[in-house]
């Protein structure tokens, strides 16, 4: 299979289109995070390109990122913890970058 | 002096929406203080049903309405700090 | 509450200098809340009162400068002036890291101003007294 | 008690609404109780079928739509604007509140607040 060139990015790693975003490019962003990226991850990642086609936003700040996924997916994985775990640093910013979407603006 | 329940800060004209959403929403307990342009209420006479009613003495001034308020206290900068700490809450529309 | 025990005010100013009276009614409100033994806890500039944080603000030498005005009284009382980071970056008002950050040409922002989140005016709201509001008239 | 969040401009023509809207997500990310109020033309905000896609804006009734789940309590709409602007309540999402915006209404809220 041939790879298509990855897609353009800024200087924090964010993508410049979030619509360039292919499953490639979230695996070649998070291992440049050292992430190998799991089914858990995958779900997280799915859920916040859907949150950002439905509402044209991305989560403002992870406190915001975390209950979006608590009122999507309950406290088990809605919970700052878990989503560390998966997504270390911030992870609104982490997850936000490998799923393509833009770089928030640390407004909160 | 009674209870303030809502000190209303406005400084719109009265040709301005929220000079009319301001007056929808003044309660008997409430007073208002009109500044900047807000003191231009007081040429067009406008209501302010039972409301106790302050003005910014310079905006007054500055607009040459200082003959117009027969009904309305004239504050200062130091006069309106204190009303905004006697309200229960306060709103700048 | 007892207006003669002290408080502690946060004052937001959304009106920009020389489109509105906003930042030059906040000043006189915030040195007279000083003058009565009170405290202003902090200023936060949103939306178009951004453009009081400007260094680059150069009006003609016979009228008032209110953003260097707005400065020597946050300098003289030790009181932290914060433009919200989304206003300001909209409306190209930048300080060095932000400049870095976005690889721009040069920052704007005036001392002792800096640049920070909505989180800013969110503890204003929790730690002050009053939070006051300064609008533009439009 | 609440702060409540006032939005009397319509969308798209300007942007203190949306700054509104970044105020309430703000106080809502550090827990603090916030409802919104739309009064005045900003009840046009509340009008469904908003395509923004020939002005390259994004769509605030998209935008508005993630106010519950970022745990805003209350989205209220007045009454009387509603009537003026033509919105009728079947038109309204579930989750806005047809209310009468006057002093009663206030005197529910620790702080109310314009973003401009």
């Amino acid at each position: 299979m041939v790879k298509s060139p990855s897609p353009e990015r800024n200087n924090e790693g964010f993508l410049e289109d979030a619509w360039a975003w292919s499953r490639d490019t979230a695996e070649e962003i998070a291992s440049e995070d050292g992430l190998e990226l799991s089914e858990n991850h995958w779900e997280i990642i799915m859920f916040l390109r859907d949150f950002y086609k439905e509402h044209e936003i991305s989560p403002p700040s992870n406190r915001l990122f975390v209950k979006a996924v608590k009122d999507a997916m309950g406290e088990e994985k809605g919970n700052s913890i878990y989503l560390m775990q998966l997504f270390p640093g911030t992870p609104a910013k982490t997850a936000c970058r490998i799923a393509g979407l833009p770089r928030p603006t640390n407004c909160l | 002096m009674n209870e303030l329940h809502t000190l209303h800060i406005l400084n719109k004209t009265p040709d301005h929406p929220r000079f009319g959403e301001c007056l929808g929403m003044l309660g008997p307990d409430d007073a208002i203080v009109l500044i900047e342009n807000g003191v231009l209420g007081l040429a067009a006479a406008e209501g302010f049903h039972s409301a106790r009613v302050y003005a910014l003495r310079d905006d007054v001034a500055a607009r040459g309405l200082s003959g117009s308020t027969q009904a309305t206290s004239l504050v200062d900068y130091s006069e309106w700090v204190g009303l905004t700490l006697q309200a229960e809450r306060v709103i700048s529309w | 509450m007892n207006n003669l025990d002290p408080h502690s005010f946060t004052l937001v100013i959304t009106g920009a200098p020389y489109s509105t009276q906003a930042p030059q009614t906040a000043l006189s409100f915030a040195k007279a809340a000083i003058a009565a033994g009170h405290a202003i806890d902090r200023v936060f500039l949103y939306g178009d009162g951004i453009h009081l944080a400007s260094a680059l603000v150069t009006p003609p030498s016979d009228e008032p400068h209110w953003p260097k005005n707005w400065a020597t009284f946050l300098e003289e009382h030790e009181v932290p002036g914060v433009a919200c980071i989304a206003s300001a970056l909209r409306r190209g008002l930048v300080d060095d890291k932000e400049q870095k950050r976005y690889e721009l040409d040069a920052s704007n922002l005036r001392a002792p101003f800096t640049i920070a989140g909505l989180g800013e005016w969110v503890e204003g709201n929790i730690k002050s007294s009053r939070t006051l509001y300064f609008h533009g008239d439009r | 008690m609440a702060m409540l969040i006032i939005i009397d401009q319509p969308p798209y023509g300007g942007w203190t609404g949306r700054e509104a809207l970044d105020m309430a997500f703000s106080l809502a990310a550090f827990d603090q109780p916030v409802s919104l109020l739309f009064i005045g033309a900003g009840v046009n905000w509340l009008r469904t079928g908003q395509n923004t896609s020939g002005i390259e804006q994004k769509s605030v009734e998209k935008n508005l739509a993630a106010a519950p789940v970022f745990g805003i309590e209350d989205i209220l709409a007045d009454r009387i604007s509603c009537e003026r602007y033509g919105i009728a309540p079947p038109e309204l999402a579930d989750s806005v509140v047809l209310t009468d915006a006057n002093a009663e209404l206030l005197a529910q809220y620790s702080q109310a607040a314009f973003a401009g």
